[in-house]
């Protein structure tokens, strides 16, 4: 015995898991997708990715070094994953700039003001899209063709995304049945085979992420399944309501931002509700709000608002929904 | 330091009672003094958005408008001869719903200009429709044989950007004092 | 079928490397010291003078109190001084210093090792002989066992359960017990099935130890009324409140006792000591100790006197290693951190671990980041973040609302949470201070 | 009382009247760091007076004492006091609306309603009186 | 189907706080506990209700009838600070025990800047009576919604480290920037 | 005028800066701040109204028992909000109509501002017009120094002056809800930090 | 054109005499005003809302005061008695002054007097580390340096030396607000008479273990040899539980004690130095390092 004996609380050992090892997780089940995305949207996925994590590290690291003078943190990871989960909400075409301001955005006022990881009440990569999508809705609403811009960066050839030629041909009055020309089949949605955000089109390389982060049990099943159960039994519905005038229900599930916002932001640990009960609260609110905006609202994709809406009812969902307590209650003593 | 008026009720009474009479006489003077100059302002801007849309004119076309449908007619005349139109008219298919527009109308049925008199759109999307880049394409064509409708929708008008809805109900709007000047002026050959 | 509890639990390694050991007397050693307050509760009264003679087993303090017990001479020799000693609390604590002479017993004892099986005393004598005899729970809680058998008037006692799930890591001094004095025990619980008045007796064993569900499950074919049920491997199944639950199917309410729902639950070690009590007229003045760690040389499970040194034992199991970095009474989740191995074993010291130097240090704290497998982890179904926060944050009213006095202090959550966060540290201090306020409320009425 | 459900303001108190004690209630203390605290409502009623039974003689005036009532009994008053006068008034309005009633009649009767409200209020005053009982706590 | 629309868009797409700027006042200071705003949420939707109701019949009955419009502002201020009075009058003298509850319960109810608003928004907007009170009720709602979710949030962030530079109404106004961020999602639901 | 006068006039200014400091009024000061001209024009409302009403009450304060003193001073404002409302109406449709119902508001407004002034007694009348006008100018630097923040960030001009090229993007959330949030947040913590730093 | 002029006076009249009957109803049953005296004891006080007199904040302290008859049991220790004083002039009453007060630590047992005997690796918070064991050295009564009192401290008047381990109070800032006494869970601070010129003679100890023990655990203990007791000509020290206490009240600062201390455990501070040689020699030594040391603060 070299030293003097250590004394500490009990208990003495402890679970292998740690923040990194998390974060690393992540970023793992992210890599599907990633390659999916370099296939599909090519150079742009290379450069509007590394933009983004890059200034979201930076970001971090020079606010907890300059203004908050805490210790540096970046090496947990999570800025990492927000970058890489910004960028996955972006188009590929988006000019450098503006994606560095959006990451500016999201880590600093998503984040770092409500004191860094763990503190923040809203999904940072959320609010840093939400963001540019309302501060620069030209440039965020204009999608490079998939596969075919795969060389190009800034000046892809853009078209529509599957939702988005849904929603305006719906609010144009056409019928659902003189827009199936325009939109692909569901194996391509499924394969992602469209134009849409990095990380967003391709249903199959997000599932094969989720099956890791179930495997590592990173998240559990709750909130994914129950998103997408509840968009799908919605849009189900209005679809068996009136099938002309609304898209199928499968349509909707592998279209937009659902699969990664169900499988990788509504489950962001920090701004999702405590317990499994409120986790299905969430996801049910999650998933009704999204459809709300996808059929009634100006915006074609409602998987962002909605997760941060509902972002702001976890506090309230966690107050209220505890977890079962062992024992009832008597009288103390 | 002077006492003051203690808390009874006849002091309350006349003491909130003489300065309620006091203010509001100030106020009505003021509101006499002012109602000349609000209406006035009503009318410049009125006035202000016709000349803007018209060539030189020199009638009042104020006492003139005829009004119907929810549109507003500013005859506009040089010495007593007819130089066209200035119709105030509207549409309710804006994102932020109602817009009101000015249009002038050369007799023959071609725009002069146009203004927007009001509208809640959205800051930097919808109001670019303010702005001359958009206006621009709109003067001198004939809503006759220039088609009102965006070209998404198989028109000629070029839309803003991320702006469709807001350049429709332009359209829509345009189309609509459109329409109205060819009930009034019978003179005008619509064209299909 | 296997039994488990429904909530909350994780699975830390096992390292049983002691469970091969067969239970080997240790050496008496020069002097003991034995601290008057090994048992919760109000500490002990000497009854003996410095400079006094003592036999082995002979009482050398009474307790006095209502939850209190006595404390007998763990060897015989000369009373040299009672004085202060650090004990495992790490404080210093009345204690009574006996230098060895000989071991000369009590001659009341009976040392014939034969079983004895008829059981002639009376529920009520019973009681006050496992409570003359200094007996109490070896389950950890130290709780004298004379207390927990006197039910509470209008409660009624249905089961008897016996607590033989030893869930900790390491730790294998029940194992060992249950292997090598099976017949014992099975008479202990007879006793305690008599002195509780109750039919039904179930023993718990985690399904990690094999040999023993099979030693037990034979013997209680003598008895009626004994199951043997195994359990799912699962910490803290040892937890009494789990146990009821995993075993019975019923939740102690929260702030109440498991009388409360017909159990009385026992260490296997205690049922030992009662039978050791009652047949033997043998007080509690020594009991089973593991001593193990992953770079000792020989893991072991030793019989010790009270009052033995830990150097001694760590000794015994070949020598300190050298890269121990932290020595812990008990296992690794709830026990004891220890300054030096220079502090008596007392009554509730199952077992000594030592932890090499690169698992002895805590790794460096990060911020919560709300992942919420604490709370998941957790089996009182407690938010051990919550608490954790409203402790530091000196919120006391939510920390009472939030049921912080149910925490029974099992570290799940500690161990589990992946941003390293010492959750049971405030979880305790807050238990403390909520503690304190909740009595001073009760002392005005 | 269990204080898990209750909800506590912090008051100083006034003066005691056999076996009442009158607690005067302050500001919340969002607002208890602005200079304009006292302009918050329009006519500066932001004191309140609470009257308390209380018998053990333990309180004197200027003590600081926290004041509890249950949260329910909190939902409670607020239903009684706001909620249901809201719910009539509503009430009344859509019914008066559907008869096609003339507007200003419809709006004047509509707050007519909530007269025999609060007369009922009154006639169950001392009922409530017992529903809603405070409790003191000495603050140190 | 108009009073649904009503309702959406004043709840939620024009949510009163988030989008209109009403009633910052009290949003910034009473949201600080989920059970008091909740509770000042509904005395809010008693008054507002009720100041709109006064102030639909006094516009359209004596102000419009008079032709005196412009005395607007000043008869309005003065109605609505008459009925808070009025209320608070009625309840103390008829039912002390339960305006004593309030008191704790709702230690004050301010929103002077939102009634009037409100008031005066309904106006402009031409409704008829009963619109006018489901408007202020529905106001009511969206700011009791925004109210309990910033309470929510706070309550939250009590509990956790937030840098003294941004502690206070900074990062209470930050988090209601998040909020009218994420409701702007809301867009285009309703006009 | 003596420095202890003008004390009353500085105090509005940094010290107790009603915008950043005790955050009063915020309603106006978000909602009108899209354009600088706006928050020019809002402030100098506030300001006169302010003043005059303090102006006012100052002198008939020996004539106005306690108890009615709010209500008087409810009347006064109200009366010189109308004014202004209808001054601009008359004078400046485009300001009046950006500022739509924020101008009314202004009585809720300056009831908070001077009501403290209302109940100090120590109302003379040069500290209390120089303490209405302290607050007015604090209020309207405030809200200028936001709105132009805004107007730069969000629509790249400054009053209306633009200083991006007429086809640059701007950061559009500035001049919507979010943004006035955002802003006046962080304007906050930069005015608390460098109050802080220069000890003032 | 008269009825545009007549409607609003009227109105307005109308509106006035309403206003007038209506306040004059609640005038009656309702106290319009906040009693403005606490408005302005509030401005007098601090404005530190450290609870050091007992209420919950500034605010609450000065209703208290302007509603309690006398200020019998009111006092600001941080404000002090200008503060009372400012205050009782602002109500018209008298104040009741208290001798300012300043916290001293009771433990000098630094690295150097006091080794370590083991780490301590838990959560930095003193209540944490005591509620699971003696501390890491063998002084059970001693200081653990994890700095609860540091941060309870308002006023910035405690900080960790990094040499010693322990925290030493800053004299000018101090309030006596009695936050760290609260916080400390070995009850090592002590609020005592401040002298002018901050001198303070101590016993900086207060391990109650027989003397053997006491010393061996650390170099600068108190060992109840009852030395200082004897020789205090003032009566000011007692002996308790091994351990001497002097009560600043009754100490006249004569510096007898200090000489006799074998440990030099009993500590001078703000004193010139001494012109005669003492046998003491070590001790002399450190109460010189101590006393610079309590002058650069
Ligand atoms: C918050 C928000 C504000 C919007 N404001 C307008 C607007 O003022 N005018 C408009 O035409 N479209 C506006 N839009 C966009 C429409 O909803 C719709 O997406 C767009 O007009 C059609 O897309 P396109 O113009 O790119 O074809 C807005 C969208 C959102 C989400
Ligand atoms: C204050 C106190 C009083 C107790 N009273 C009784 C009792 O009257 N009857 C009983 O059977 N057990 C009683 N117990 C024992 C507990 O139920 C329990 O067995 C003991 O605390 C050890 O359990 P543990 O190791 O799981 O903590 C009491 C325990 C405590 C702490
Ligand atoms: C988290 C936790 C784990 C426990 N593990 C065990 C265990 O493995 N074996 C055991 O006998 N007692 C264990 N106990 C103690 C029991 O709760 C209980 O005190 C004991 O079974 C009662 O018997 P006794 O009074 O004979 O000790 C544990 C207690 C806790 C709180
Ligand atoms: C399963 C999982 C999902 C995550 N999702 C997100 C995300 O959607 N957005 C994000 O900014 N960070 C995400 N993170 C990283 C991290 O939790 C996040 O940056 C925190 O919200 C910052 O406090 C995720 C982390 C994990 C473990
Ligand atoms: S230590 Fe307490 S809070 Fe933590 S898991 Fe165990 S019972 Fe739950
Ligand atoms: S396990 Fe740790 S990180 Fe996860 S919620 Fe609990 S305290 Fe936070
Ligand atoms: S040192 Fe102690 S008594 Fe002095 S100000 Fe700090 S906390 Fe208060
Ligand atoms: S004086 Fe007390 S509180 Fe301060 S560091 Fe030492 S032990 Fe901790
Ligand atoms: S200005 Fe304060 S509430 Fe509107």
């Amino acid at each position: 015995m070299s030293q003097l004996l250590t004394i500490s609380p009990s208990p003495h050992v402890f679970g292998q898991k740690t923040v990194k090892s998390l974060m690393t997780g992540v970023i793992i089940a992210l890599i599907p997708t990633f390659l999916m995305s370099v296939f599909i949207f090519g150079i742009g996925t290379l450069i509007v990715t590394s933009v983004a994590v890059v200034t979201c590290v930076l970001t971090e690291y020079l606010i907890q070094k300059y203004l908050m003078h805490t210790e540096t943190r970046i090496g947990d990871g999570s800025a990492i994953v927000t970058g890489l989960l910004l960028a996955f909400n972006l188009p590929s075409n988006l000019p450098w700039w503006i994606i560095i301001l959006g990451s500016v955005f999201a880590i600093g006022i998503g984040k770092m003001v409500y004191g860094g990881l763990g503190n923040n009440p809203f999904n940072p990569a959320i609010v840093g899209r939400v963001f540019l999508l309302i501060s620069f809705p030209v440039q965020m609403t204009s999608w490079p063709l998939p596969i075919a811009s795969r060389m190009q960066y800034v000046n892809a050839i853009t078209g529509a995304t599957p939702l988005g030629i849904m929603k305006e041909g719906l609010r144009n009055g056409e019928a659902l049945t003189d827009l199936s020309g325009q939109i692909p089949g569901h194996m391509e949605l499924f394969l992602g085979h469209m134009s849409g955000s990095l990380g967003e089109v391709s249903a199959i390389a997000l599932l094969l992420g989720f099956v890791w982060l179930l495997y590592k049990r990173i998240i559990t099943w709750h909130i994914p399944v129950v998103i997408i159960a509840t968009v799908f039994s919605f849009t189900g519905i209005l679809w068996l309501i009136d099938p002309v005038h609304n898209a199928s229900p499968v349509f909707h599930i592998l279209t937009g931002g659902l699969m990664i916002g169900a499988i990788f932001m509504a489950t962001d640990l920090v701004t999702s509700p405590m317990t499994k009960a409120g986790m299905i609260l969430y996801a049910l609110g999650i998933g009704i709000i999204t459809v709300v905006i996808r059929v009634f609202g100006a915006y074609p994709e409602g998987v962002s608002f909605a997760i941060l809406i509902m972002n702001a009812f976890v506090p309230l969902i966690n107050r209220t929904m505890k977890p079962k307590r062992f024992g009832k209650e008597v009288k103390y003593g | 330091m002077a006492k003051k008026l203690a808390s009874t009720l006849p002091n309350m009474i006349l003491s909130l009672t003489f300065i309620a009479m006091v203010m509001s006489a100030a106020l009505t003077f003021v509101y006499l003094k002012t109602r000349g100059p609000i209406e006035e302002a009503a009318k410049n801007k009125e006035v202000n958005a016709i000349k803007q849309v018209s060539p030189v004119f020199d009638n009042d076309p104020t006492v003139e408008a005829r009004t119907f449908d929810g549109l507003t007619l500013y005859p506009v005349k040089s010495q007593n001869e007819s130089l066209g139109y200035a119709v105030k008219t509207y549409t309710e298919k804006g994102f932020a719903g109602h817009i009101e527009l000015m249009a002038g109308f050369r007799n023959d049925g071609s725009i002069v200009n146009i203004t927007v008199l009001d509208h809640k759109e959205t800051p930097g999307l919808g109001t670019k429709m303010t702005e001359s880049k958009f206006i621009n394409q709109f003067i001198g064509k004939n809503p006759g044989s220039f088609m009102l409708k965006v070209k998404k929708d198989g028109g000629q008008v070029d839309a803003i950007t991320a702006a469709t809805i807001s350049s429709r109900a332009f359209c829509d709007a345009l189309q609509r004092a459109y329409e109205g000047l060819n009930k009034v002026n019978d003179s005008l050959k619509v064209q299909p | 079928m296997l039994y488990t509890f429904s909530k909350g639990g994780i699975h830390p390694p096992e390292h049983k490397i002691s469970s091969d050991s067969r239970i080997r007397d240790l050496q008496i050693p020069a002097s003991v010291v034995i601290p008057l307050s090994q048992h919760l509760g109000a500490p002990a009264r000497p009854v003996v003078n410095k400079g006094d003679v003592v036999k082995t087993g002979q009482l050398i303090a009474k307790g006095d109190g209502f939850v209190s017990s006595n404390v007998h001479a763990s060897v015989s020799g000369k009373i040299v001084k009672i004085d202060k000693a650090v004990d495992l609390s790490g404080y210093q604590r009345p204690a009574v210093f006996i230098e060895t002479a000989d071991d000369e017993w009590d001659e009341t004892i009976d040392r014939n090792p034969a079983l004895a099986t008829v059981i002639s005393l009376e529920s009520h004598d019973i009681i006050s002989r496992i409570g003359e005899m200094g007996v109490v729970g070896l389950g950890g809680a130290t709780f004298p066992s004379h207390v927990k058998l006197s039910v509470p008037r209008g409660k009624k006692a249905e089961v008897l359960i016996i607590n033989g799930v030893e869930c900790e890591p390491y730790l294998t001094s029940d194992h060992a017990l249950m292997i090598e004095k099976g017949e014992e025990i099975m008479m202990g619980i007879q006793i305690l099935r008599k002195a509780l008045g109750v039919e039904k007796v179930i023993v718990g064993i985690e399904n990690n130890k094999p040999d023993a569900i099979r030693n037990l499950s034979v013997i209680a074919k003598k008895y009626q009324a004994v199951k043997v049920a195994g359990l799912k491997v699962k910490y803290p199944q040892g937890g009494e409140k789990q146990l009821i639950k995993a075993l019975i199917n019923r939740e102690v309410p929260s702030g109440g006792l498991p009388v409360d729902v017909g159990a009385v639950a026992f260490n296997v070690g205690t049922a030992f000591a009662v039978y050791e009590a009652i047949q033997k007229n043998k007080p509690l003045f020594e009991r089973i100790v593991t001593v193990t760690g992953k770079s000792l040389k020989k893991p072991s499970n030793f019989r010790v006197r009270i009052g033995t040194p830990v150097s001694a034992l760590i000794e015994a199991a070949g020598g300190l290693p050298e890269d121990t970095g932290k020595i812990i009474a008990g296992g690794p989740m709830m026990g004891k951190a220890l300054a030096s191995t220079d502090v008596p074993v007392v009554k509730g010291c199952s077992g000594i671990l030592l932890l090499p130097e690169n698992e002895s240090k805590r790794n460096r704290i990060e911020p919560c980041i709300r992942c919420s497998k604490c709370v998941s982890v957790c089996p009182m179904g407690l938010e051990p973040y919550l608490l954790m926060s409203l402790s530091q944050k000196d919120m006391f009213d939510r920390l009472e609302e939030e049921k912080v006095m149910d925490c029974i202090e099992c570290g799940s959550c500690s161990y589990t949470c992946p941003a390293k966060r010492p959750l049971l540290d405030y979880i305790r201090l807050g238990k403390a201070r909520v503690g304190k306020i909740i009595r001073s409320r009760k002392k005005p009425a | 009382m269990n204080s898990s459900v209750c909800i506590e303001q912090r008051g100083i108190v006034e003066n005691i009247d056999k076996g009442v004690v009158c607690v005067k209630i302050s500001q919340l203390s969002a607002c208890s760091g602005c200079h304009a605290r006292s302009s918050c409502l329009l006519f500066g009623m932001k004191e309140k007076t609470i009257e308390v039974s209380d018998n053990t003689g333990e309180y004197k005036p200027g003590d600081p004492v926290g004041i509890a009532i249950t949260q329910t009994m909190g939902a409670k008053a607020v239903i009684m006091g706001y909620l249901v006068p809201f719910l009539i008034v509503l009430f009344t309005l859509i019914v008066l609306t559907f008869f096609q009633l003339k507007e200003w009649l419809a709006g004047i009767l509509a707050i007519a309603t909530l007269v025999p409200y609060y007369a009922v209020l009154f006639l169950f005053r001392t009922k409530l009186r017992r529903s809603f009982t405070f409790s003191l706590k000495k603050i140190d | 189907m108009e009073y649904i629309f009503i309702v959406i868009s004043a709840v939620l797409v024009n949510n009163v706080v988030l989008a209109q700027f009403l009633g910052i006042c009290p949003f910034l200071g009473v949201s600080g506990k989920i059970n008091t705003s909740l509770g000042m949420g509904i005395a809010v939707m008693f008054v507002m209700s009720l100041a709109n109701l006064a102030t639909y019949l006094i516009q359209h009955f004596i102000l419009e009838a008079f032709h005196i419009e412009f005395m607007q502002t000043i008869t309005f201020i003065f109605v609505i600070a008459f009925l808070v009075q009025v209320v608070e009058i009625i309840l103390k003298k008829v039912v002390p025990p339960l305006y004593q509850a309030l008191g704790i319960y709702l230690p004050l109810i301010t929103t002077n800047c939102a009634v009037l608003g409100t008031a005066l928004l309904a106006v402009q907007k031409d409704y008829n009576l009963l619109m006018s009170v489901v408007y202020a009720a529905s106001i009511a709602v969206g700011f009791t919604l925004a109210l309990v979710l910033l309470a929510g949030i706070r309550e939250q962030l009590n509990l956790t480290d937030v840098p003294k530079g941004v502690k206070g109404f900074p990062i209470s106004l930050i988090t209601a920037g998040l909020l009218a961020l994420a409701f702007m999602g809301f867009s285009g639901i309703v006009k | 005028m003596n420095m202890g006068n003008l004390k009353f006039f500085t105090n509005g200014l940094i010290k107790e800066n009603p915008t950043f400091v005790f955050v009063l009024g915020a309603c106006p000061t978000l909602a009108v701040t899209t354009a600088a001209i706006n928050g020019l024009g809002m402030g100098a409302a506030t300001t006169f109204v302010l003043v005059f009403s303090n102006l006012i009450i100052a002198l008939l304060k020996n004539y106005i028992p306690d108890k009615v003193r709010i209500a008087a001073f409810i009347v006064v404002i109200a009366t010189f909000v109308t004014i202004v409302d209808l001054v601009m109406k008359a004078y400046t449709p485009d300001l009046y109509k950006a500022l739509g119902i924020f101008i009314p508001l202004i009585v809720v407004n300056c009831i908070i501002l001077g009501r403290a002034e209302a109940f100090a007694q120590r109302n003379k009348v040069w500290p209390a017009v120089l303490d209405g006008l302290g607050m007015g100018l604090g209020f309207t630097l405030a809200i200028t120094l936001l709105a132009s923040v805004r107007e730069i960030l969000g629509n790249g001009t400054i009053f209306n002056y633009p200083l991006v090229g007429e086809n640059a993007s701007t950061i559009l959330v500035f001049i919507l809800p979010p943004g006035a949030f955002v802003t006046y947040g962080l304007l906050i913590a930069v005015f608390n930090r460098l109050k802080l730093k220069l000890n003032i | 054109m008269t009825s545009t002029i007549l409607y609003p006076v009227i109105a307005l009249s109308a509106l006035g005499l309403l206003a007038a009957v209506v306040l004059y109803l609640v005038a009656q049953r309702f106290r319009v005003f906040e009693d403005p005296r606490i408005d302005e004891v509030e401005e007098a006080l601090p404005g530190a809302n450290c609870g050091g007199c007992g209420y919950a904040g500034c605010r609450n302290f000065a209703e208290a005061l302007v509603n309690s008859e006398s200020f019998e049991g009111l006092y600001c220790p941080v404000g002090g008695n200008e503060t009372m004083e400012a205050v009782a002039r602002i109500l018209g009453r008298e104040s009741t002054a208290k001798e300012p007060q300043v916290a001293v630590l009771r433990c000098n047992g630094s690295c150097e007097y006091r080794p370590k005997i083991n780490q301590y690796d838990g959560v930095s918070s003193c209540a944490v580390a005591s509620a699971l064991y003696g501390g890491d050295t063998g002084c059970q009564y001693g200081c653990l340096g994890l700095g609860d009192c540091v941060e309870v401290c308002t006023f910035d008047a405690l900080h960790m030396d990094p040499v010693t381990g322990l925290p030493v109070v800053d004299d000018d800032k101090c309030t006596a607000c009695g936050a760290c006494v609260k916080a400390c869970p070995r009850n090592l601070f002590e609020l005592r008479k401040r002298w002018k010129g901050n001198k303070k003679i101590y016993v900086a100890c207060m391990n109650e273990d027989k003397g053997g023990i006491a010393r061996k655990n650390c170099s600068v203990a108190c060992i109840g040899c009852a030395k200082c007791f004897k020789v205090c000509p003032y009566e000011a020290i007692t002996m308790n539980n091994n351990l001497a206490f002097i009560d600043s009240y009754k100490c006249k600062l004569c510096r007898k004690c200090v000489l006799e201390c074998p440990t030099a455990s009993i500590l001078e501070i703000g004193f010139p130095p001494r012109k005669e040689k003492t046998s003491e020699g070590v001790g002399e030594a450190r109460i010189e390092k101590e006393k610079t040391k309590g002058t650069d603060a």
